[in-house]
C-alpha cells in the first residue's frame, strides 16, 4: 500500500509540533472528513527557517504533512507556493491512488500558512484570499475514483 | 515489527485450523473427483458434500436438505434476499432490513431499490438495537422480506431475532438472517428462532474463505441466483467446491462442539480490555451494547485521532485491527454502522474494532494495552484538535 | 475394480497439482490475513491476489485490471450474460447464443427470457460448428450480445471465434466468450480476437476448484451481479478467496507455459484412441469435429448401449469417463448437445466422453481399448435392440 | 448411489438372454427415452418356471430387470401380476430416487409378458389391452422431482 518513504515519515514524522510565536498558520481539511492538517511557518525575511505541523488524519496524511515542511524550509515564500501536491507525492515515492487528495491537503496547509503569514503583513490581495480550507469532503476524497468506471 | 503477529481482527476472517486443512487437502489431489460424476471418485466427492451439509443442518437444527452451499456469505445473503424478492413479487414489493446491515445486504437492498422494489431501512438505537415492535410496525400488507442480521460485524450488537422471528411468523412474511458474523460463536436454531433463510460464510469461524451456505426453510419460495447445472438440487449452479465444503463442515462441526468452552475464553478477553481502555485512556466511548454483542468484539472511539493512522501503528507493533474510519471502508464516509448509532463523523473516524478469537491470550491483551496507551497518546499529541482540549477545551 | 484409476474425464474436473497445492497451502494457515485489511498480512493476501490477477492477465492478453475474480466458472458466465443485458437494456434486449452452450449460459439465458429479454439460439451443424455468417445474419438493431463458447464441454468442437470476434466488433455488439474448456487447452488472446468479456473456471486446467475470473474488456458496460463490499474494485463483492486465487493464478501460469508440449501429448492420445475404436468396435459414431476439437477430446456414440451401464462397467474397471445419456445428464433427455448435432435419442444415450489429461499414458489408452471392446460386446449382448442387427437386421 | 446388491445384480445379472419358445414375451420402454426391457416367460400349468431378460437401459435398469426374473420364477401368473415396482426395488435394497422409474418398468414388463401369454391363450379381456408399452417418456422419468419443490 504506502511506500517505505511514507512509512518512514509516519512512523518517524519530521517536524511535528508547534511554533510558539510562528509568522503564519494554517489550517485545512475538516474532522468530518477525518483529516486536519495545521501547519506553523517562521519565517525571517522572506525565506521559511522552520517548518511544524499537527495532523489528525490517516498515515498518509502525516506522511505528506511531515514531508511538506521538509520542502519548504529552506525555501522563500514564493517558491513554497510552487510546491505542487504531485512534488509532495513523488519525495514520498509516490501514494496510493486513493490518497493523492492527502498531498492535496499538504499543498493547500502550505498556502494557508503563508496566506496568513502575508495576511499578518498586509501582503494579501483580497482575491486571494484562502479556498483551500472550506471545501466538502467529495472534493478532496476520491477513492472511489477507480471503482467507478 | 519482526515477526510477531497477534492477530485481533477475527471478525475479518480466520485463519484456518489445522485440523480444517487437513479434511480438505486430500480432495484437493487424489480425491478429486467431480462430485456430479457418477464413477467411485466421483461418488467420494458427493458423500463427502452430504456428510458437510448434514454438519452444516445440525449445527443449525435444519434438515440436510435445507441446506445449500454457496461461493461466500455475500453470495448467500444476495441469492436469499434477490431470491425471495423476486419469487414473491406477485405478493408485494416491500423489504424491510436495519441500517446496520453488512453491504452484502445493504448494497443488495440498494439495487433491488433501482429494481424498483421499497426498502425500508429501520433506524437502530445508541446502541445498534432494532425492536421486534419496530419490525411488526414496519411490515405493510406488500412486504414480502424482513432481512436483519444475527450480529453486527463491526459493533457486536446482537439482535433479539427469535422475538423478531415470533413477529414476521404471525405476520406471515419471510425473515432472512445474515448470521455471518454469529454462527460458531452464538448458538442459533433456526426452527426455534422461526428464522426462514440464514447466511453463514467459512472463513469468520476458521474454516476456508470462498465458501458459504444458504439455509432456505422448507417451503420458502426462493428463485434460483447463479443459474446453470443441476448442482445444489437444481438450486445453485456450478461444480461442487469439495474441498472448501468438506471444509466448511469440519469448521461448524468443531466451532458447534467448543461453542461455550470458546465463549467463555472470549469473554474473559472482552471484559478485562473494555475494562482497562475504560481506565486507561481518557476520552473513549465504546460502541455497541454493553451485553447484547458478540463474546470476542470490542469497539471504541479514541477522540481526537484517526482509525487508519491507529490501525498503522498498531500493525508496527505487530497488532492486526480494524476500524471504521472513511479511510479503511473503502468509501467517502466513516462506517455507516458508528453513523447510525449517533456517532459525529470525526469520533466515527477514530474507531477501532478488535475481535479476539481462537489463539489469543491474556498475554495478547497486556501487549495491546501498553501498545494502545502509547499509541493513543502520541497520536494525539500530533493531532490539532487535542490541542484544544489539553488547553481545558474541549469543544473543539 | 480395487484401487486402480485411469482418469479420463479431465473436462469434468482434474486434480489439483502438486505445486498448485503448495502455493495454496500458506495462505490457509499463516498467511491467512483478508486481503481487504490494511495491516502487514492484510497487505500480503492483497499482494497475492494481485500476482495471480496478472497471471491470467498475461495468459489471455489482457490487462490485470480487467480481470475480475468469481466464486465459479458459472458465476463468471452468469456476471457476463445478465451484467451486461442489465446495462445495455436501454440499448436493447437481443441476445445471441448456440443450442450447443454450457447449462451456466443457457440456463442464464432461458431466465433472461423469462424477465422480457430476446435470446437467438443459433443452430449447429452437424459437427457442433456455428459460422460467423450466422452471427452476423442473426444480429439486429436491438442485439446486444453475442454468447459463444470457445470449446464445446461435451463434443470438444472448437468455434471459429477470431471470425466471429470480427463480427461483433464490426457489428458493435459485445462478444462474450465462455472459455471454461479451452483456457490451459488452446492459445487465447482477447484482444487478436476481440473478445469484449471472457469466462474461465480454475479446475479444469488443474487449479483448484470454487474460483473462476472474468475478462471484461475495459470500457465495456456490465453491471455487478453480487452486490456487498468493495472487493474487486467494487466490482465483485466477497471476501477475497485468497488460496483459490492463488492457485488459480499458479496453474494458469502453468498451463499456459506448457501449453504446446501438453497439446502434442493429448493430441497423440485423442488420435490413436479415435483410430482404434473406430477399427475395433462396430456401429460406433465419432461426435464433434473431427479436427476443430479440443487435443484432448474424444466423444463416441455406441449403437444399442446406454451410456450409463457404459460408465458404471468402465468404473468397476477403474475406468472415469463421462456420457451424455439422460441417467447421467440429469434432465429428462439425453444431451442437448448431442441432439443439437442432429442424434436421434436413442444413439445420443449412448454417448461416450474421454477426455485425456496430464497424467494419462499410452498404457491408459491401451486399457481403456480392450475394456471398452469387451465391455460394449457385453452391454450389445444384453440389449433387445442388438438382436435384430445380428439377424442382419439394422432397421430397429 | 447404487446399493452393493443393485450393483451385484448389474455387474453379474441373472438370466440375461432369450426363451426360444418363450409363452409370453413383453417389451416395454423406448430406445427414445433410454431403456428398453424385454422379458421373456416360460409357464407350465400357470406357474412361470423360467424367466430371461434383454435390457437396453441404465444400471437400474439391468438390475431391476434381473431381479424381476428372480422372483417371478416359481410364481402363478396371478402372483406375478402383484409383484409390484416397490417389492422390486425393496429386493434390491433400494433404489435411488431419480432411478424408481426403473422398477416401474419391471412390473410393466411383468405384466406385458403375461399379458402377451393371456393372449396368445386367449385369456385376455379387450380392457386389460397393455397399457404400460405406450408412456412417453417424462410418465416414467422423475430425475427433477426432487429439485421441483
Ligand atoms: C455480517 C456479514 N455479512 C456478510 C459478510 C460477507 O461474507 P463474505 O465476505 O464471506 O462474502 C460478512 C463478512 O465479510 C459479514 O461480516
Ligand atoms: C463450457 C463450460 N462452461 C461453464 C462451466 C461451469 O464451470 P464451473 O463448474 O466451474 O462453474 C463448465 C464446467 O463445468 C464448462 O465446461
Amino acid at each position: 500500500m504506502y511506500s517505505d518513504k511514507v512509512m518512514d515519515h509516519f512512523m518517524n514524522p519530521r517536524n511535528v509540533g508547534e511554533i510558539e510565536n510562528a509568522d503564519g498558520v494554517g489550517q485545512v481539511g475538516n474532522a468530518k472528513c477525518g483529516d486536519i492538517m495545521k501547519m506553523y511557518l517562521k519565517i525571517e525575511n522572506d525565506v521559511i527557517v522552520d517548518a511544524k505541523f499537527k495532523t489528525f488524519g490517516c498515515g498518509a496524511a502525516v506522511a505528506t504533512s511531515s514531508m511538506a515542511t521538509e520542502l519548504v524550509v529552506g525555501k522563500t515564500v514564493e517558491e513554497a507556493l510552487n510546491i505542487t501536491n504531485k512534488a509532495v507525492a513523488d519525495a514520498l515515492d509516490g501514494l496510493p491512488p486513493a490518497k493523492m487528495h492527502c498531498s492535496n491537503l499538504a499543498e493547500e496547509a502550505i498556502t494557508a500558512a503563508i496566506e496568513d503569514y502575508k495576511r499578518r503583513n498586509g501582503l494579501l490581495d483580497e482575491k486571494d484570499e484562502c479556498t483551500a480550507c472550506s471545501r466538502r469532503c467529495d472534493d478532496v476524497h476520491h477513492h472511489h475514483m477507480e471503482e467507478e468506471e | 515489527m519482526g515477526d510477531k503477529l497477534i492477530y485481533l481482527d477475527h471478525a475479518a476472517t480466520t485463519f484456518v485450523k489445522p485440523e480444517v486443512v487437513e479434511t480438505m487437502l486430500p480432495y484437493f489431489t487424489h480425491k478429486f473427483g467431480n462430485a456430479s460424476s457418477i464413477y467411485t471418485i466421483g461418488r467420494e466427492s458427493k458423500k463427502a458434500v452430504e456428510e458437510a451439509r448434514d454438519k452444516v443442518a445440525m449445527a443449525l437444527g435444519a434438515q440436510s436438505r435445507e441446506i445449500f452451499f454457496t461461493g461466500s456469505g455475500t453470495e448467500a445473503d444476495n441469492w436469499a434476499i434477490k431470491g425471495v424478492a423476486y419469487a414473491n413479487k406477485a405478493k408485494g414489493n416491500h423489504i424491510i432490513t436495519t441500517a446496520i446491515e453488512h453491504p452484502a445486504v445493504l448494497n443488495t437492498c440498494q439495487y433491488l431499490e433501482s429494481e424498483g422494489f421499497e426498502v425500508t431501512y429501520l433506524p437502530v438505537d445508541e446502541n445498534g438495537l432494532v425492536t421486534p415492535e419496530q419490525v411488526a410496525e414496519a411490515i405493510k400488507p406488500n412486504t414480502i422480506l424482513v432481512t436483519i442480521m444475527f450480529a453486527n460485524n463491526e459493533i457486536g450488537t446482537i439482535q433479539p431475532i427469535s422475538e423478531i422471528g415470533r413477529v414476521t411468523k404471525e405476520k406471515g412474511v419471510y425473515l432472512h438472517v445474515d448470521a455471518v458474523q454469529a454462527v460458531g460463536n452464538v448458538p442459533i436454531n433456526v426452527v426455534d428462532m422461526n428464522i426462514d433463510l440464514l447466511s453463514l460464510s467459512g472463513h469468520k469461524f476458521y474454516g476456508p474463505k470462498g465458501v458459504g451456505a444458504l439455509y432456505i426453510r422448507k417451503g420458502v419460495k426462493v428463485t434460483s441466483f447463479i443459474h446453470g447445472g443441476h448442482q445444489e438440487r437444481g438450486r445453485r449452479a456450478s461444480t461442487e467446491n469439495v474441498p472448501a465444503i468438506v471444509g466448511l463442515g469440519k469448521a461448524i462441526e468443531l466451532a458447534t462442539k467448543n461453542l461455550e468452552e470458546y465463549n467463555r475464553k472470549l469473554l474473559t478477553l472482552r471484559e478485562k480490555t473494555i475494562e482497562e481502555i475504560t481506565k486507561r485512556i481518557p476520552f473513549v466511548k465504546l460502541n455497541g451494547d454493553r451485553h447484547k454483542r458478540l463474546p470476542g468484539n470490542i469497539n471504541f472511539s479514541f477522540e481526537y485521532i484517526e482509525g487508519e493512522s491507529l490501525l498503522l501503528m498498531l500493525d508496527m507493533k505487530g497488532i492486526a485491527a480494524s476500524s471504521g474510519s472513511a479511510c479503511t471502508s473503502g468509501s467517502l464516509d466513516p462506517s455507516h454502522v458508528l453513523l447510525a448509532i449517533g456517532l459525529p463523523h470525526e469520533i466515527a473516524h477514530g474507531s477501532l474494532r478488535i475481535t479476539f478469537g481462537e489463539e489469543n491470550t491474556q498475554e495478547d491483551v497486556d501487549y495491546l494495552l501498553d501498545s494502545l496507551v502509547t499509541i493513543v497518546e502520541r497520536l494525539r499529541e500530533m493531532s490539532p484538535l487535542y490541542e484544544n482540549v489539553k488547553r481545558g477545551n474541549q469543544n473543539v
